[in-house]
């Protein structure tokens, strides 16, 4: 069988494609997206360790991940819609008007 | 450590004031600023009455904390409520009180605006500065070191001059810089004291508590936390190069605020001195006293000759107390009982006399809302009386015998000149400059043809100025003549605490059975405290 | 065996990823993201949590999916493809990512070898997998042991919807 | 013997609280206080004389510290009791003589109240019986020197003159004061019994005798500065813008002479120390032919008697430098009698001619002449001083000096011995210069001021007769033969006042106090050199008034040498004033600009820094707390830019963070 | 497969049962409040926190594992419970009068509040990585959510939807740090963990890099050095109130957290990492108190100065003896009246279109309104750490408890950071009271307002002259993590 590792790996870089996401692209859709793909590498993680050791918490874990997502997409994009409605821009580094 | 008198007499004294001012913040009207004067005066001589009561009482032979008052405070880290005094407070106590009442007074007339808070500031002033004269638990200590800052702020602030906002901050700032250090210094020794290996093993912030690890602290130890204390009371003394806040400070505060600052906030840097460094950290305190003693010169000099050059008569007398307070630091730093003696009278003496030039200064702000020497010139023949208390406070700021300031001289200077003749050398010629820029301000202002008009039809002083600065005046004959009554007081704790410093500067192995036998037995040492 | 599937999946799931960042269109890029979905719950599969490939798959790719969509659908794809896509510090965002990955990759690696022999894991992992690979005992696990966390969820979720709501509706005047 | 002070001390009180009451009978309270000291003196005296006592009286304890007390106490003995005598008796008169003098100055009891300090603070430093409550007298009457040149303080000069005094003593004090810790440090004490029953004991080459030069060295120093020796004198000549009477009771009788008493009272340190005592030979020495031909040229008329006391101060240091004591405090009265005497002299001088309504010109001797005819009194009490200070006998200052000149040569000085001759010669040269200028010849003045000329009123001329009298018999005390005056001074002048001769011992065989053919023909010598010096004035002056002139055209140099004085203020200006107001200008802006900026400078360096990061204000610099606070408000401007309000930047940030955290624990492992 | 119930124990989480009581109750009165009635709601949010907080008082004492060692009662959390309801109840105080004012007084305000602070609770009882995860969300999306409740206020929601992104961008971060540390150890239990590192020997790097995630996690929601750049802006942007009850909530929580794990999971081993923490503690200090100088708005000032504030309270972690983990505490229970009571302030100048946040605002306020200007003096004398205020016995705390392990150098770069901080506070201390003022200076107060004001005043000047208590609390509520061990002295 693949070693853990390997999964950890493919974890890491997932989770890390997903932060440069974060870091680089203006669409705000696209960074919540990003971020997605950032909490799906950590329930990979999760599961291949709970695979290592032998037991549940990481899947547990990992449910519990995938609610939290869930309500963090739903809360974000519930500001993006408001934010959407007043400014009509997505492109998040012209939201700007705090700075300094 | 006793308390002749059955009540807390000390706290009396403290914090009369501050309720004083907490009355006045909630019970009078700002409408009435003349019933708000007036009670603060009252206040401030309730004050000063308690700080005098405790006189006939207070035993000068016993080296040991008078009117003392103890009690739990914060027993989770071991600090305690702790106030007593003894000749090395006493006398700055009473200055506090009586420069206070003396500032309340002197204000009636020059403040202007929002009185109210102006008389409240002043005398949660007085309660701080009273707090840290008393305070004998090294936290309570800085708690009222710090809170005096507050209100002077304010002072300078608010009622300040033109440049007041920069030399209020500036003074915060300054002086908060080096009391921080005192506090690092302050917890080092702490916490060395609860390390059996130096000190008793508990966590206590009783500073008598703490002079019993004196001997015992290594070196390095000693000359780090010295440092640290050094910079916190070297930069309120103010010890060259770490004066520049006080030309600002002075000169910006109104007259009130300088007579304090002056006659009182610089004390405590000399206190700190004498009341924390030397009895804590005697071999530091030996070891750095070539360092001090220069600085201390060079700040008698350099202060004198900066004060020379001046043209703003406030600055002129706010270099003179850098110059005066480099004898002070001269004298402490001679590490023996008539230089230490000395200081402490000098302490005292540089209250009066500079707290009288800048009432001086301020009575003739307020007729002429100048303080530029060029804007005088031959005042003697437009104000009798003025010239004549003028020229006392001159007299006894240059030290001439038979005014305060040279009993405190002398004695300075006769304490380091045993240590070291060269340094006795140069400070002499600190007294020399003294009486140049101090004459030659006289005469340029008093003397002379009447030089500008606006100047001929001057108030004198009126019975009100009059009343204020009599005390003093007093004070500086008294002094002057008969300074014995002040000696005494003074005498024994001083005595005390040199032979506490001598004895404990070696090491408790080095030194010879009957010294230490002598250190063990010693009053600071041997006394029980319960924690 | 599974060699050429974890491949398969691997290179798979990182390339649906870089699509999902570096795609013009948004809804393209949730086209991605949602094979990325796919792409994991296979692995998941693979590791022994089969379950929780299935609750990836309904819960991720459809519900949270579906509110992605309905969002893009609110808002102009069009006239959002014609702006510039990347910011100013994507070069530097880059590198830093880039450094990073490696440090990752060498921590991944290395690290837990050595905390655990490669040997070990394997054999323990098989075996463990087998035991308590089920949902039933998933289930059990939830709802006793994680009985706590579980009802904060709950919370959590009330929480989000409420907020979500208030925030999204039309301000009534 | 504390009442002797207590009645000056009640004259202040009185003057100066109640003046204001008193106004034109201010006089009253001091003549009355300082008469009630006079006839108390004149008892002590006697007491002293006649009956040998002496004593100590204590008041109490007054600077107490660990190991060291000073007390306020007394010490009555034959040397205080002789300086009691000339200071009350000459302070008498002179107050006597004030009452007239400053009558309707608008100052009067301020005047008065000034005087009675003085002679209080005098007579503390005559009484004291250690060293720091000589201090303070020497302090108090530093202080009234300065109080009473500065008496007219509307005058610019007047004020200039009494700080310089004062400033000048100071120097001196400053040095006084060292000598008084050296001495604590040394015997442990400040009280004179303990220091000198010490230093008589002291054997030559002992640390004590070491220390004995470096004391003796510091107390001239203070005695140089108090007695207007060089380099210290220019302050006395300055002095003369005081009121004359005050000129004459302070800055000829008394006051200045304090110096001459605390090193004769010191003797026996002094004679520990020959190095020291050579030195305050050398310098009284040359002090005197310094100023001797200074006052030469001068033509202010107080100007001329004050280069002469400074001149005549430099016998007396000449006297005790040689271990003449008991001469140089037996000139000390003399000089007391008849300088005060030329001083109220010419103060009569200036008072009659007080309607000029130039200043200047009242006390300059250009303006003067024939005033013999309206001032006869005047001119005849001051021809007896200016015999008795020629040393022309029988007149007082013939013995005195005649005195100090004998012992000089039979100490061996030679060389000092003709510095005196010299000056003798120079001192009757210029006195009867001065006579000729100021009573004969015709009036120069304004012929409007010189017909308001009359004698002055009895109140002034009473004391000219007085002091006249004392200055033709004060010296008969000390006539050699008789030597009443030395046998009295013995108990305090360990060898009847000839101890310098022990240091010689090669000298002729003279016995102490002994008047043999030497004495007799160097009495002769020096008469005939007064004789001589006065002859030429005559001659210059009464029969050819015009060879002055050419004289001084033949040697224009020289006389403009003599006239500016060696232009010693103007060096002095250069050398010490201006350089250290120039010092105090930089200290000044250092501590404007560079102390308090040199964080600030520091903040400079990081201008740079600043740049990079951001704005960089030079307002905020000026107007910055400290440089720190400019560096600190520029780095903040710097770190407000990196918070751009872009998210993404906030993102990279912690992700850089993160980054460079696991770099670190990578690399260092 | 028999269902093994865990030991559920409703009596020792009655708080927070109560609190989630409190909510719904909130929700549904909320539907029969009209409008212009909502001030009924705060009250009986109020009500409910005073309830909780009865509550909580039997539980003192308490030593309890529960839901099979997810969720912990003790001391330390019941300290940090009553920190939560203060910090709920002064803001239900402050919030009343200004909801109306900024048009947003809606019974879900209060109702995500709450939400916010039962996250709060779970925190800090969190004996469980995923409790402690799940109550750190619970804390979180509530307020991002509240940070952008103005929607009309254009500054608002982009405080919110900054708040939001870079939220749930370290939420990721913590997360990944959170699963490998379950690698590592194979469980996510805090003491479960703490046993299994007694077996590995040596650091390891994956454990490193584990620590570091999650630390920049925590040390995003309290705000440290690099991790701070969203407070500025999403405290500007947010209600004051809700500014307010972030900067001390989210603090408080996340330092439980944050001890917690270091206390129980890592005690012993985080050694390794001090330097860490140490970085972390003096660049927060430093950069937040130089970047505040500058600062002209209030509200970015007070953010800047929590970052330097968050910096001093890591202090006492990075020392992480007894001493150093109840200064924490104490500095935390501290913090709540000083740094609410500053934003008060503002609260108490917003108007009608008038945000009354710039610095310029305050000028002459003091003059118009003393009592005001007291108060505020009082607020940033404590924030300063001047005595005798609450502050200084803070800061003097965290001090000694640094000087107590040698940390000289962090304590002093602490002490000198507090000197720095005393310039930008007082520069708004001097435009209160030694400026001429602009206009007219308005204040709108009510009585909620001003009694949250008295509380708070009361506050932070009886800890500053009797704070024996406090300490004492503080100390008994961290002394269970330190069994055995002894308080080291002064080493050499």
């Amino acid at each position: 069988m693949v070693p853990i590792p390997y999964y950890l790996a493919l974890g890491g870089i997932i989770f890390l494609i997903g932060a440069v996401g974060v870091l680089t692209r203006r669409n705000i859709m696209i960074i919540l997206m990003s971020i997605e793909l950032m909490l799906n590498a950590v329930n990979l993680t999760l599961i291949a360790f709970s695979r290592a050791h032998g037991n549940l918490t990481g899947q547990v874990f990992a449910i519990f991940v995938i609610a939290v997502a869930a309500a963090e997409a739903a809360v974000g994009l519930a500001l993006i819609i408001s934010i959407n409605r007043r400014r009509a821009t997505l492109n998040v580094d012209e939201i700007n008007l705090l700075k300094w | 450590m006793t308390n002749a008198l059955g009540f807390s007499v000390l706290s009396i004294t403290a914090y009369v004031p501050i309720v004083g001012a907490i009355l006045i913040m909630f019970l009078f009207s700002r409408q009435r600023p003349l019933a708000i004067k007036w009670f603060a005066f009252g206040v401030s001589l309730i004050s000063l009455f308690f700080s005098l009561f405790m006189i006939p009482y207070f035993e000068p032979s016993n080296v040991q904390m008078q009117f003392v008052e103890r009690a739990e405070w914060i027993p989770s880290i071991g600090v305690q409520y702790f106030f007593g005094i003894d000749g090395i407070s006493l006398p700055l106590i009473i200055l506090t009180t009586l420069l206070s009442s003396v500032a309340v007074l002197c204000s009636f007339s020059n403040i202007g605006e929002r009185q109210k808070e102006y008389y409240v500031s002043l005398l949660i002033l007085e309660t701080g500065m009273l707090g840290v004269f008393m305070a004998l638990d090294v936290f309570l200590f800085y708690v009222f070191w710090e809170v005096m800052l507050v209100p002077m702020y304010f002072l300078i602030g608010i009622w300040g001059g033109q440049r007041k906002l920069y030399a209020a901050i500036k003074f915060f700032l300054y002086t908060l810089f080096g009391s921080v250090f005192i506090l690092l210094g302050f917890l080092a020794l702490y916490f060395l004291n609860a390390n059996p290996a130096y000190g008793s093993g508990e966590f206590t912030f009783n500073l008598l508590e703490l002079y019993r690890m004196a001997p015992r602290l290594p070196e390095n130890f000693q000359f780090w936390i010295f440092l640290a204390l050094f910079v916190g009371f070297a930069i309120k003394v103010p010890l060259f190069p770490l004066h520049t806040w006080l030309p600002d400070a002075h000169v910006e505060a109104p007259t009130a605020g300088s007579v304090i600052l002056a006659g009182v906030l610089l004390k405590m840097g000399t206190y700190g001195f004498v009341r924390f460094s030397l009895p804590l950290l005697p071999k530091a305190s030996f070891n750095l006293v070539p360092f001090i003693s220069l600085l201390a010169i060079i700040g008698i000099i350099y202060g004198a000759l900066v004060a020379m050059a001046q043209k703003d008569i406030k600055k002129l007398v706010a270099y003179s107390s850098v110059s005066h307070l480099g004898f002070v630091m001269l004298g402490i730093f001679a590490l023996n009982s008539q230089g230490l003696l000395g200081a402490l009278l000098q302490n005292l003496n540089h209250g009066l006399s500079t707290g009288a030039l800048f009432l001086i200064v301020g009575i003739l702000y307020e007729r002429r809302h100048t303080r530029m020497i060029a804007d005088y010139g031959g005042l003697s023949s437009v104000m009798p009386v003025f010239t004549v208390v003028f020229a006392i406070a001159m007299f006894s700021s240059i030290g001439l015998p038979g005014l305060n300031g040279f009993v405190g001289e002398f004695l300075i200077l006769l304490g380091v000149f045993q240590t070291s003749t060269v340094y006795a050398a140069f400070a002499v010629t600190g007294i020399v400059l003294g009486a140049g820029y101090m004459l030659w301000l006289f005469q340029r202002m008093m003397f002379g043809p009447v030089t500008h008009e606006e100047n001929r039809n001057l108030r004198d002083m009126n019975r009100r100025e009059v009343a204020y600065m009599l005390p003093i005046l007093v004070l500086m004959f008294w002094i002057g003549i008969y300074p014995k009554p002040y000696l005494e007081i003074m005498e024994p704790s001083v005595k005390n605490l040199i032979q506490h410093v001598e004895l404990a500067r070696g090491t408790p192995e080095s030194l010879s059975a009957q010294a230490s036998e002598a250190l063990r037995q010693h009053q600071y040492l041997t006394t029980e405290w319960s924690r | 065996m599974e060699w050429p599937f974890f491949l398969i999946f691997a290179v798979g799931m990182i390339a649906s990823s870089v699509m999902v960042i570096s795609l013009r269109n948004m809804v393209h890029s949730a086209l991605s993201l949602l094979l990325s979905f796919f792409f994991v719950a296979a692995l998941y599969v693979m590791l022994g949590a089969e379950f929780l490939a299935a609750i990836q798959i309904l819960i991720y790719a459809g519900a949270i999916m579906m509110l992605y969509v309905f969002v893009i659908m609110l808002v102009n794809v069009r006239e959002q493809m014609g702006v510039r896509q990347w910011n100013r510090q994507r070069a530097f965002a880059f590198i830093i990512g880039g450094l990073l990955a490696a440090e990752f990759l060498v921590i991944l690696l290395t690290g837990f070898f050595d905390l655990l022999p490669p040997a070990r894991v394997v054999a323990e992992g098989a075996k463990a997998t087998a035991e308590i690979g089920n949902t039933e005992a998933f289930g059990s696990v939830l709802y006793t042991q994680f009985l706590f966390p579980f009802e904060v969820v709950s919370l959590l979720l009330l929480a989000a919807m409420i907020g979500a709501i208030v925030l999204a509706k039309r301000e009534i005047k | 013997m504390p009442l002797v002070l207590a009645f000056p001390a009640l004259g202040v009180l009185v003057n100066g609280f109640l003046g204001r009451y008193i106004g034109r009978k201010a006089h009253w309270p001091a003549i009355i206080s300082t008469g009630l000291s006079l006839g108390l003196s004149l008892f002590f005296l006697y007491q002293a004389v006649f009956r040998g006592l002496s004593g100590e009286v204590r008041l109490f304890e007054w600077i107490a510290a660990p190991s060291f007390l000073a007390e306020v106490a007394f010490l009555l003995d034959p040397l205080s009791a002789v300086m009691l005598f000339v200071v009350t008796g000459v302070g008498f008169v002179i107050h006597v003589y004030s009452a007239g003098y400053m009558r309707g100055d608008p100052g009067y009891s301020r005047y008065f109240a000034y005087l009675n300090l003085f002679m209080f603070s005098m007579l503390l430093l005559i009484l004291a019986n250690n060293y720091l409550l000589m201090f303070v007298g020497w302090e108090g009457v530093g202080l009234c020197s300065y109080l009473l040149i500065g008496f007219w303080y509307h005058k610019k000069s007047a004020a200039d003159a009494g700080k310089k005094a004062f400033i000048m003593n100071r120097i001196g004090d400053a040095s006084f004061l060292l000598g008084l810790f050296l001495i604590f440090q040394t015997f442990g004490t400040l009280n004179y019994a303990g220091v000198f029953s010490q230093a008589g004991a002291a054997v030559p080459g002992s640390a004590i005798a070491g220390a004995a030069t470096a004391i003796t060295l510091l107390l001239f120093v203070g005695a140089v500065g108090k007695s207007a020796q060089l380099p210290l004198y220019t302050w006395l000549p300055d002095a003369m813008e005081g009121p004359t009477p005050v000129s004459a009771l302070i800055h000829a009788a008394t006051m200045v002479t304090a110096g001459v008493y605390m090193v004769a009272r010191s003797n026996a340190l002094y004679l520990l120390s020959p190095v020291s005592m050579s030195v305050v030979a050398l310098v009284g020495a040359l002090t005197a032919i310094f100023a001797a031909s200074i006052a030469l040229v001068q033509n202010d008329i107080k100007k001329v008697l004050a280069y002469s006391t400074v001149s005549q101060l430099g016998y007396m240091f000449l006297a005790l430098g040689v271990g003449a004591f008991g001469a140089g405090i037996f000139h000390l009265m003399t000089h007391a009698f008849f300088k005060g005497l030329l001083f109220l002299g010419a103060g009569s001088v200036i008072h009659a001619l007080h309607s000029d309504p130039e200043e200047g010109r009242r006390q300059d001797l250009r303006y003067m002449g024939g005033l013999r005819r309206h001032l006869p009194l005047t001119a005849i009490t001051f021809y007896v001083g200016a015999l008795a200070i020629a040393g022309i006998p029988p007149f007082a200052g013939f013995f005195s000096k005649d005195e100090i000149l004998a012992e000089t040569f039979k100490g061996g000085h030679y060389f000092l011995y003709a510095l005196g001759i010299i000056t003798a010669f120079m001192t009757a040269f210029y006195m009867f210069r001065l006579i000729y200028l100021a009573f004969y010849g015709k009036p120069r003045g304004d012929p409007h001021v010189v017909s308001h000329v009359h004698e002055s009123p009895a109140v002034m001329t009473v004391p000219l007769v007085i002091l006249a009298v004392l200055a033709l018999v004060g010296g008969w005390v000390g006539i050699p033969q008789m030597n009443l005056f030395h046998d009295y001074l013995a108990p305090v002048f360990p060898d009847g006042g000839h101890a310098g001769i022990q240091l010689v011992a090669a000298s002729a065989g003279s016995e102490s106090g002994g008047f043999g053919a030497l004495e007799l023909w160097l009495a002769v010598f020096s008469v005939a050199v007064g004789v001589s010096g006065w002859m030429l004035a005559r001659h210059m002056y009464r029969k050819r008034p015009d060879l002055p002139a050419k004289v001084a055209d033949r040697f224009r140099g020289v006389y403009r040498l003599l006239l500016n004085k060696y232009w010693v203020d103007e060096i002095y200006h250069a050398v010490f004033v201006r350089p250290s107001m120039r010092l105090a200008h930089l200290c000044s802006s250092i501590d404007t600009k560079g102390v308090d900026g040199a964080v600030n400078g520091a903040s400079w360096g990081t201008v740079g820094l600043s740049k990079l990061s951001g704005i960089f204000d030079l307002k905020t610099v000026d107007g910055a707390v400290n440089g720190i606070a400019v560096i600190l408000i520029n780095s903040a401007r710097g770190l407000r830019r990196l918070q751009t309000g872009v998210v993404q930047n906030y993102a990279l940030v912690m992700l850089l963070g993160i980054f460079i955290t696991v770099s670190l624990f990578l690399l260092l492992g | 497969m028999p269902l093994k119930l865990p030991d559920i124990n409703l009596f020792a989480i009655m708080p927070e049962i109560a609190m989630t009581v409190l909510v719904c109750l909130v929700l549904l009165v909320d539907l029969f409040v009209p409008q212009r009635r909502k001030a009924l709601l705060g009250l009986l949010t109020l009500f409910g926190v005073v309830v909780t907080g009865l509550l909580t008082l039997p539980l003192i004492g308490m030593e309890a594992d529960l839901f099979s060692d997810m969720y912990r009662v003790d001391s330390f959390a019941i300290f940090f419970k009553f920190i939560f309801l203060a910090i709920t109840a002064l803001t239900v105080l402050i919030s009343m009068r200004y909801l109306s004012i900024e048009e947003i007084h809606l019974g879900e305000y209060y109702a995500l509040v709450l939400f916010s602070v039962i996250g709060m609770m779970v925190m800090a009882g969190g004996s469980d990585l995923l409790t402690i995860y799940i109550g750190l969300e619970l804390l979180s999306i509530p307020i991002y959510m509240l940070v952008g409740f103005m929607k009309r206020d254009l500054l608002s929601q982009e405080g919110g939807i900054k708040y939001f992104l870079l939220g749930a961008f370290s939420s990721g971060i913590i997360l990944y740090g959170i699963a490998l540390a379950y690698g590592i150890t194979g469980t996510t239990n805090l003491a479960a963990m703490h046993a299994a590192f007694g077996e590995t020997t040596g650091p390891n790097i994956l454990l490193t890099l584990s620590v570091i995630m999650i630390v920049a996690g925590f040390a995003f929601k309290i705000a440290l050095v690099p991790f701070h750049m969203w407070a500025p802006d999403a405290y500007q942007g947010a209600p004051t109130s809700i500014t307010a009850f972030m900067s001390v909530g989210t603090k408080a929580a996340a330092f439980a957290g944050l001890l917690r794990i270091f206390a129980v999971a890592f005690e012993g081993i985080a050694d390794q990492w001090a330097i860490l923490l140490w970085l972390l503690a003096v660049f927060s200090m430093t950069w937040g108190n130089i970047a505040a100088m500058v600062q002209s708005n209030l509200k970015r000032l007070l953010a800047y100065s929590s970052v330097a504030h968050a910096g001093y309270v890591m202090m006492g972690l990075v020392v992480g003896s007894e001493i150093g983990m109840a200064s924490v505490l104490l500095y935390l229970a501290v913090y709540i009246f000083m740094n609410m009571g500053a934003f008060t302030m503002v609260i108490l100048l917003c108007r009608q279109n008038f945000r009354g946040d710039r610095v310029e605002d305050f000028r002459g306020l003091a003059r118009a309104h003393p009592l005001a200007g007291i108060g505020f003096v009082i607020f940033f004398l404590s924030l300063a750490g001047i005595p005798p205020t609450a502050g200084f016995v803070g800061k003097f705390y965290l001090f000694s408890a640094a000087i107590e392990s040698g940390y000289i150098w962090l304590a002093l770069i602490g002490v000198l950071n507090s000197v720095l901080s005393v310039y930008y506070y007082f520069k708004i201390v001097a435009n209160m009271y030694m400026a001429e003022p602009a206009g007219k200076v308005d204040i709108s107060t009510s009585v909620p307002l001003r009694l949250a004001l008295g509380l708070m005043v009361a506050g932070v000047l009886l800890i500053g002259v009797y704070p024996d208590p406090l300490i004492s609390a503080a100390k008994a509520s961290v002394a269970p993590f330190f069994q055995g061990a002894s308080a080291i002295a002064l080493v050499p």
